[in-house]
């Protein structure tokens, strides 16, 4: 149960340079649940999470928590498509968000050793976390975001450069992160991987959400002619 | 017009003479005066160099070492004023009642109040040591009360301005100088505070680019009576500041 | 105390009635310190660019150097400047002493360091980046230089500034081998000098405060004009 | 060009004679220099970040009034510290004039526009990188400056050096403010300008020597020490 | 035809910090073909790549190409895993490989109108390259190695962030310059692909290259114990 769901958009837009990035878009978000977004390339799914998360400054429209920002932000984490990694180990990469909160250190230590592990990063504790491959930058990403226990976390294509077998432990994490009660809030291309995890879906299609709907209606009996197309791998952008 | 470089002293630069010079000698002879203010060594080491014409400084023993040493033909006197005890209003050494120079100096000595000295082996330090000389005292050997503080007239007056301390500076700077605060001229008259000027022509035969013409002209009118009647005429707050005194050759 | 509000309200007046001389020293102060600048930029930005994408032996030992060198005293590159632009010295026949050109040089030697060293230090990070791409492209390594100073140029501005600044707030060094010789060399800086030596605050503060007016002047400007250029990241 | 020369073989002399004068200047300009550098480090620092990360309305014009400030000339700055620490400013009381405490703030006000600037420009960059990830993990901007000075620590190397270069070799205001009193605030800047109006060139470039050797010592030192960190991009 | 290959690389290992990234690797690259690199996270394939590339200097073996070096170098391109987008825009980013080789301005203009349409980015030209969203970054690196006309071309992951129809759209034009005779090597994590593009592949493991094999042989009848773990998505570096 998280206690800053449901979050609420009304009428979002992002304007940049006079073009429009994120048509409206009004949507509720409520709790419970794992919601994959899909669309194209440019369609606006990395544009419409940051929004949602906070990082995006929108050029109308309102975001809302059901409780005050300052105290939302709190229990959100965020994994970006290109990760970004801080110019220190990888254990200090895992440490940073605790040493933000003052934890205190030994259980600093434990938590840190204890996602290493878990991403199976443990001997790579004292690598530069820039110097990490493509694979293991996400996965270190990942394990930094779910270090927090967010309530909701966005997770912006986390497997793209992943493995069978880092896709397959990396679901797995996500499933328990949900059933530990974590409101998951992800975008990916690889539409298996979104028939397996999602519980609802949304797709989105020059900035605006064209269809969103419960995961199975959403892609057994998609509504409009684009997602369908967009299924048969016919829509670019 | 033409130009001419001539290295000065700060002090003679502080003075303000020049203001009334230069104009009237590029009205005469069509003279552009390039003046350098710079230390008394360092414009003789300009003019040995060649990279000014001539010089006007105010140091009579490094002058005839310039002149001995062939870097100069010969040391034209021009001008003088003099030195005067400068010091805290309040005269806390009683300097002004001296009935010598050596006597104000003993007596600064006697009470040690601070005192800046140039430091810098310019004209006026030079002149100040020889005081100290006379008085039988040894700068050496004082104590934290002496300042030397290495800089040109204008600079160490501030440094005295902001500690209120006793210094010797010649008088031009003096009734020239802006930041007075709260010094005063104590003590003067004394004829051992006599400060020559001389000009000194840089020898065309060690520098042949030099332009000897133009110096030789300017000590012309350096000499001249227009010189004489303008420099005795120069006044700051009333008083004069200093007395032609070219010999003709 | 009062010296300051004296300096202010003298400098608005030098200023509003446009005073000829105080016009003649700043245009001086202007001209001198921008071609010092100007020549100083296109040696030390593809200089602090190439210590940056090369590797090689002595590299640490020479960036080292160049930063030393940012503590080159002004008064010692004046004195050695003087010493080689002298009649006697190996320059002499140039007759450039005591003119704007040898305080040029002497600007250009105390301002290249400084802005070698902050242009090697933001070429760094843009090398990071751009270091397996460039070299992919088989580039040369002027072709490189050429790329970074491009797409560094916003980057630059600070190194550039900070020449500037550094330029024309300096005294010892153009005192030296310009002489400030009235209507000839005499500049903002040296006028200032030559006001404090004679007490009078007032107005070396008032000259300070048209120098500085000068200052952010020349860098709204280029804020400005850097800004018509593209907005925001890069 | 004798006296270059000379000056080489004096500062060589000067130093293995370990000259007790020469050490006691050559320690009080460092001493002044780094008591400087570290007090202006400790506010241009974190406010250089500050500038970099933080939008506000005027944020544009302080940049270009810090860029400008970088240009602040040291007599200036000499003449005000001067007017305000004089028995008549309303600090005299403190006593501070012509001590070396009021040299450090001079130098303090001359070198914190530099290290600023400088820092801002590093730190443009590596906020650029961090930006998305520190707003995500809803950092204060007191735990956003700090992680961007951490992280980009070898980029402020720089900016310390080159406030460090300005400081050490600075004259104008020190002089000034200082007063050049021998045994007391005599540094080596302002004895090679003693010695240079004295015409002894040959002792004015030995200090020079001196100075720039002390630099170039300083600057290796701390590229050694650094060094000493992890090698490599970062 | 290619007159840069083969390409042999001899006993090359690289080593960084006492770690070796790379083992002793020995292998020629004849003409002709698609060779794919597939391996878990951290197995080593950006380096190989790199190394084969240059971009990335060896510690011990040899590289060497038919021709020197210098004009090797010449002849190739590579996408890098994450695209390396130079600060301009979207048009001047196609046109700096063309710049470097003094093309003529018209010819420039024409190859990038050319290029931005194939890849679908027409539209973004003038748009600063660092503002793309991740597929489009793949993209447009894409034409900016292929706008060079390689004779070798080097692709790590190109496909990762691309929705469905935009790694179609790719994989047409990695054919279309297949059959122009550039000699195209790739490392993807999709096996799909693989074996739609692969003439042969290679599997790497702990830095090694575990098995090499003709593309059929690869998929339908794997050697090593390894592969096939790999392949029922087993193995976690
Ligand atoms: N400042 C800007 N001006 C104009 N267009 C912009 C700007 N910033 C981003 N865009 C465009 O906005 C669009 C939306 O980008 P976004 O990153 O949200 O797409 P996405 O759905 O995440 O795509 P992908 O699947 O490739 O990651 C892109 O086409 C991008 O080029
Ligand atoms: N300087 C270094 N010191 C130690 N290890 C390093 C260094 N640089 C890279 N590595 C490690 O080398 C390994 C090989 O990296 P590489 O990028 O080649 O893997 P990859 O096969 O491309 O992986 P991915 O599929 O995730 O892209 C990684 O585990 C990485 O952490
Ligand atoms: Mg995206
Ligand atoms: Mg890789």
């Amino acid at each position: 149960m998280t206690t800053i769901l449901p979050l609420r958009l009304e009428d979002v837009s992002v304007l940049r340079k006079g073009k429009r990035l994120l048509g409206p878009v009004s949507m509720t978000l409520s709790e419970g649940g794992l919601t994959i977004i899909v669309g194209p390339n440019g369609s606006g799914k990395t544009t419409l999470l940051k929004v949602m998360h906070g990082v995006e400054r929108v050029s109308a429209g309102r975001v809302r928590w059901a409780v005050p920002d300052e105290q939302a932000q709190h229990h959100q984490s965020y994994v970006f498509q290109t990760p970004i990694m801080l110019r220190r180990s990888v254990a200090d990469n895992l440490r940073y968000p605790l040493q933000l909160r003052k934890t205190p250190r030994d259980t600093v230590e434990t938590c840190v050793a204890d996602w290493a592990s878990r991403i199976g990063l443990q001997d790579l504790l004292k690598l530069s976390a820039t110097r990490l491959s493509g694979g293991e930058k996400q996965r270190l990403a990942l394990a930094r975001a779910l270090i927090r226990r967010p309530e909701v976390l966005f997770l912006d294509e986390p497997c793209a450069n992943l493995d069978g077998a880092s896709t397959r432990d990396i679901e797995r994490l996500l499933e328990e992160a949900q059933q530990a009660g974590t409101r998951i809030i992800m975008t990916t291309h690889d539409l298996g991987q979104a028939k397996r995890l999602a519980t609802d879906a949304i797709f989105m299609l020059h900035g605006c959400i064209k269809e969103a709907a419960p995961a199975e209606a959403f892609f057994d009996a998609p509504q409009t002619s684009e997602l369908q197309a967009f299924f048969r791998g016919d829509i670019i952008a | 017009s033409e130009d001419i470089k001539l290295a000065v002293t700060t002090s003679f630069e502080n003075s303000g003479l020049s203001e009334v010079l230069l104009p009237a000698i590029k009205e005469d002879i069509g003279l552009d005066v390039q003046l350098l203010v710079v230390g008394t060594g360092q414009a003789l080491r300009l003019g040995q160099a060649g990279d000014v014409d001539a010089i006007l400084v105010h140091s009579r023993a490094a002058e005839e070492k310039f002149v001995e040493e062939g870097y100069g033909t010969y040391r034209r006197e021009i001008m003088y004023n003099d030195f005067v005890f400068i010091g805290p209003a309040a005269d806390p050494a009683e300097i002004a009642s001296s009935s010598s120079a050596v006597v104000a100096l003993q007596k600064i000595a006697g009470t040690a109040p601070p005192f800046v000295s140039r430091g810098d082996d310019s004209g006026t330090h030079k002149m100040e040591l020889s005081l100290w000389e006379s008085a039988g005292l040894d700068p050496a050997e004082f104590a934290d009360w002496y300042r030397a503080v290495g800089s040109g007239m204008g600079a160490s007056l501030n440094t005295a301005a902001g500690l209120d301390a006793y210094i010797l500076a010649d008088r031009a700077s003096w009734l020239n100088f802006g930041n007075k605060a709260d010094l005063a001229l104590l003590f003067s008259g004394d004829p051992a505070l006599f400060n020559q000027y001389a000009f000194l022509a840089v020898n065309p035969e060690k520098h042949p680019h030099v332009r000897n013409d133009l110096a030789v002209k300017l000590e012309t009118w350096l000499t001249s009576p227009r010189a004489a009647e303008l420099i005795n005429s120069y006044q700051i707050n009333g008083e004069t500041l200093f007395t032609f005194n070219a010999q003709p050759r | 105390m009062s010296d300051i509000f004296e300096g202010l309200s003298a400098a608005f007046w030098l200023v509003v009635t446009l005073d000829p001389e105080l016009l003649q020293i700043s245009l001086r102060s202007l001209q001198v310190s921008l071609t010092a600048l100007v020549i100083a930029c296109a040696i030390a930005l593809p200089f602090g660019t190439f210590l940056a994408i090369r590797r090689f032996r002595y590299r640490r030992l020479a960036i080292s150097v160049l930063n030393a060198l940012m503590g080159l005293p002004p008064v010692v590159v004046g004195l050695i400047v003087y010493i080689l632009l002298s009649r006697s010295g190996p320059f002499g026949v140039l007759g450039l002493l005591f003119t704007p050109t040898a305080m040029v040089i002497a600007q250009v030697i105390i301002i290249t360091p400084l802005i070698a060293s902050i242009t090697h230090q933001a070429m760094r990070e843009l090398w990071a980046e751009y270091h397996d791409l460039l070299i992919s492209l088989n580039t040369s390594a002027a072709q490189r230089i050429r790329t970074l100073i491009w797409d560094g140029r916003r980057n630059l501005l600070t190194a550039a500034l900070a020449g500037f600044g550094r330029g024309i707030g300096e005294v010892g060094a153009i005192m030296i081998v310009g002489g400030n010789i009235d209507n000839a060399t005499r500049v903002l800086t040296t006028a200032i000098a030559l006001e404090t030596g004679k007490g009078d605050f007032a107005l070396a503060l008032a000259l300070g405060f048209v120098l500085i007016a000068l200052a952010i002047g020349v860098n709204i400007c280029i804020h400005w004009l850097s800004r018509t250029e593209r907005e925001g990241r890069w």
